[in-house]
């Protein structure tokens, strides 16, 4: 358990400089996530063009990985279909070993090899405490998704 | 320095390797460890005497009861205390929630005022929010100063005869400030209003004595002063708790049952609804002839001087802020702080990994936290068993924060 | 006969003489032994994982919190509970308090009737004495029959839409009825009342599964079923509980603390005010694990034999009277009785000496003491480390107090 | 510790055949004491010609200890003054072990020695669990007392 695993450089980027961290003129669906033991919070905004993410809006105050997991997964989400977005969440989880993947999808020395940059949160697993900071902004886009339905 | 290090080997968790280092244990405010001495007495009233108390009419039980009873001696004297003024129930919030229901359900209604002060726990907010709730009286809070002492000004501007109890903190869990309680009682008692000290966080760590302070009720939680989870104590002036209501209800605190309604047992068995927590009783009772033969002037010494040492320490960091008093004489061995914008969760990650464990968040006092504009704050926190060198391994660790995240 | 002797070396208390005899401890009603893997249990925990739970952001508090959270799985199981459905609290009296100041005090009005039965504890009766004064809601009582079973006709007659809770003790600590709770819950739930049951001396003793029963709310501790003191267990049904307010205020229950009012945690949390009885959680588990590993069916069936073995022995002296049902089928190993016109406490006073532990009083149910004409009894009770020579043990001391009274 | 020291023929005599067992027509004091986890229930009545106990009713349900100490407790202090009971309660309660003594009044093998009949109680002494019983009668006498000043 190293602590460079954990605190990778793009990590600590997307804290510093957090992307699509604005409010959304008139999202199709918001939703609030909030971890009340640690004080981690994180509004999720998305706009959609048919059931596809057009624009998203990630804000929040709190440890930087869930900072920054809000940012990367903003990046990873836009543009993308439903059914795009579900399947990332599903890869997501499963790297952080918050679900179990039956297939074969998982290598176990790089568990977050199919997810591109959201890799770089792969070392979060190690950390069973942070783990719910990671995962905290994907249940709120799935709210988020949910309240656009 | 008051070199209580000796005392380390008493408590058999310590010796343990966290994350490949020694455990440096920065947690006590949250729950103290508890030596030897203390583990054993529950495991040993479990092994020999173990039986229900006030029940038995045989030797086990009497035994068990004597022990009992003998703990609730043990607790009272060590808070200046008559034994029928102690009552046990399951923790420091548990007996709040008995002065807000049993107190303040039957005396308080509309207009009556609840004056609390914002640095206050949960534990002694949200029972009385509860209750004003039900009785429609209103809850009103004292601000503290800069330099995070109770504002005595704002205090005293807002006390007047509407208010009818005041919770008070004998020592902040996050600011470590200790209020100057026997101030707040006199004048509390001046319009009449009555004085609720929450004194988790002051038993554990000074010498507390009710009578001095002149405190209505008090509460406190054995498992922050060494002794076992599951137990706690309401200390209430004989008095008022012969006039009270039991806020809860069942065996062993009647004395007698109709069908339509009860009579009660006499002080302090009225306010033990069922079988008590019999072995975290004894257990505590063991905390405290511990804690008394070091002396509780010797616990608060070695806490004054390693709080000094940190403070220094810590202020010697750049781009780290300490909230609470910089003179140990007005606080305790809490302290809350930043390190520049590197989240508090990410602190205590990083310290855990050197096997030093600190507490991240609110505190359980949001409305504290809001006061300071700071929604999380690191805590370290000390007791006896800590020593310098605990110290040095935060310090180090926190230094390694500001290298991971790059802080000029 | 279902032979469990093998187990009384789990138990070190047992291994003891007691006024110069093996010491025979009858009063597991009141509370329970305890085998060494929960003293061990209890000790181990603060040995090596001691800390406060969902708190800290530290190795040694997250495994501390696993530890509990696992405990409350493994309760939650052992009664075919959901995980959410489960809070743990300080015993059976405390669990009860919270259910009549949680839901009732919020959801009772005048007029409303809460049925509770002649043969509850005081702790499923005082309760509701105070919530009813709060609320003005009527308390009725459904009487027993003459062979000390619940009359159910006289239930089905209390019965109507003015009632909205139904109180009842799965079975009672003093007749040793098993009461048909699901038949209950059946009839309550058509006049949408809710049913709340103590299973207090159900749980230790027999399998209770609370969907077969379909209650709304059920209570336990884990002092009667081999666990620690200073532990008890709430279980609701979730919808129930999602809809219900907390009876007590605090720390880590709360989701937000405004000024002026909060708002809660999720179940189970909202109803784990403060520190929890960790420790306890984890000793209870451990008890619980005991149990599983012997089978609940095995318990029961042990003790329906030792009961049986014990009313036919006792039935056999001359002057003796059991208050309760006769067929093992319909009871526990509660067995209450008095002997000529001997006082129950001398009884138990003259068995004591021989090393014999009952009890003797009106274990906490005065209206059933009442309606029995018997302001006290003595009462006999067993677990799975009793044998049957406890029992020759119990009639040989009675057949003393035969003589030492000059009964013919 | 054995049970015939406890249970001396004269307790069970008087638990059987309780003496005063009668409420008086018209008392100067009366006092109910009971004891509420054991169930054992004394209600004492006396009259007063001066300072004197001219008449006492002891009625009462219970174990035979509480009931004998009652019932023998009114031969004891019939016909007594004030004073006199006092000094009695006080010898009882030495002996009994509920009070300490300062004087050498007491005789370790038999300290009841100055009590007459009363001494047949001292063998509850040596039960713990049972001398609240034996001393539920005094204590409820000292409240009638009380109430008759
Ligand atoms: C049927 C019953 N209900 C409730 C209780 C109260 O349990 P506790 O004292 O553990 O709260 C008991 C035990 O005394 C009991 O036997
Ligand atoms: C000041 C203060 N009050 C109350 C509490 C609550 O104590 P417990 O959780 O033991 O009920 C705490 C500890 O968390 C505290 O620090």
């Amino acid at each position: 358990m190293s602590l460079n695993e954990l605190y990778r450089e793009v990590i600590l980027d997307h804290y510093r400089a957090p992307r699509h961290h604005d409010h959304l003129a008139d999202p199709s669906g918001t939703a609030e996530g909030k971890n009340p033991l640690c004080g981690d919070e994180v509004t999720i905004e998305i706009a959609l063009d048919g059931d596809v993410i057009s624009d998203i809006g990630a804000i929040g105050v709190g440890c930087s990985i869930s900072q920054a997991s809000a940012s990367m997964m903003s990046e990873a989400v836009s543009g993308k279909s439903r059914a795009e977005v579900e399947e990332l969440v599903r890869k997501f989880k499963v790297m952080m070993a918050i679900e179990d993947s039956d297939e074969e999808i998982v290598n176990p020395d790089r568990p977050g090899e199919a997810l591109g940059d959201l890799e770089a949160l792969q070392g979060v697993r190690k950390f069973p405490v942070r783990i719910k900071c990671a995962d905290l902004p994907w249940i709120t886009l799935q709210q988020a998704l949910e309240e656009a339905e | 320095m008051t070199d209580l290090a000796h005392l380390r080997s008493d408590f058999p968790i310590l010796d343990q390797k966290m994350n490949g280092h020694p455990l440096v244990y920065l947690d006590s405010a949250a729950t103290s460890q508890k030596p030897a001495a203390v583990i054993d007495a529950v495991a040993d009233f479990y092994r020999t005497t173990n039986a229900n108390v006030h029940r038995g009419a045989y030797t086990l039980s009497n035994d068990a009861t004597d022990l009992y009873e003998g703990a609730r001696a043990g607790v009272a004297a060590f808070v200046n205390a008559a034994v029928g003024e102690i009552a046990f129930n399951r923790g420091t919030t548990s007996a709040l929630n008995q002065i807000a229901y049993g107190w303040g359900l039957y005396n308080l209604k509309p207009g009556d005022r609840i004056l609390l002060t914002l640095m206050e726990h949960h534990a002694n907010i949200v029972p009385w929010q509860l209750v004003s709730r039900h009785t429609g009286a209103e809850l009103v809070y004292v601000p503290h100063t800069g330099d995070y002492a109770l504002d005595l000004d704002a205090f005293a501007d807002l006390l007047d005869e509407r208010v009818k109890v005041v919770g008070i903190t004998a020592m902040s869990n996050v600011l470590g400030t200790i209020n100057p309680v026997r101030q707040i009682a006199d004048a509390a008692h001046e319009v009449g209003a009555l004085v609720v000290v929450d004194a988790a966080q002051a038993v554990p760590h000074m010498a507390v004595d009710v009578k001095a302070m002149d405190a209505d009720f008090l509460a406190f939680s054995g498992h922050k002063m060494l002794g076992p989870t599951g137990i706690g104590v309401l200390y209430g002036k004989a008095s008022l708790l012969e006039a009270m209501e039991p806020a809860e209800g069942g065996g062993e605190m009647i004395s007698d049952v109709q069908l339509e309604s009860s009579t009660w047992a006499s002080v302090p068995h009225k306010f033990e609804a069922g079988t008590p927590p019999i072995a975290e009783a004894i257990g505590l009772a063991a905390a405290v002839d511990y804690l008394q033969a070091i002396g509780m002037d010797v616990v608060r010494q070695h806490e004054v001087e390693i709080t000094a040492y940190a403070l220094d320490a810590l202020t010697a960091i750049d781009g780290l802020t300490v909230y609470g008093p910089p003179d140990t004489a007005n606080r305790g061995g809490a302290v809350s702080f930043t390190l520049a914008d590197i989240h508090p969760h990410d602190l205590a990650t990083i310290l855990d990994q050197r096997g030093v464990a600190i507490r991240a968040g609110h505190h359980c006092a949001r409305p504290l936290a809001r006061s300071l504009n700071q929604p999380a704050t690191a805590r370290a926190s000390f007791y006896l068993y800590n020593t310098p060198s605990d110290v040095d391994a935060l310090v180090d660790g926190l230094q390694e924060s500001r290298e991971i995240f790059g802080v000029a």
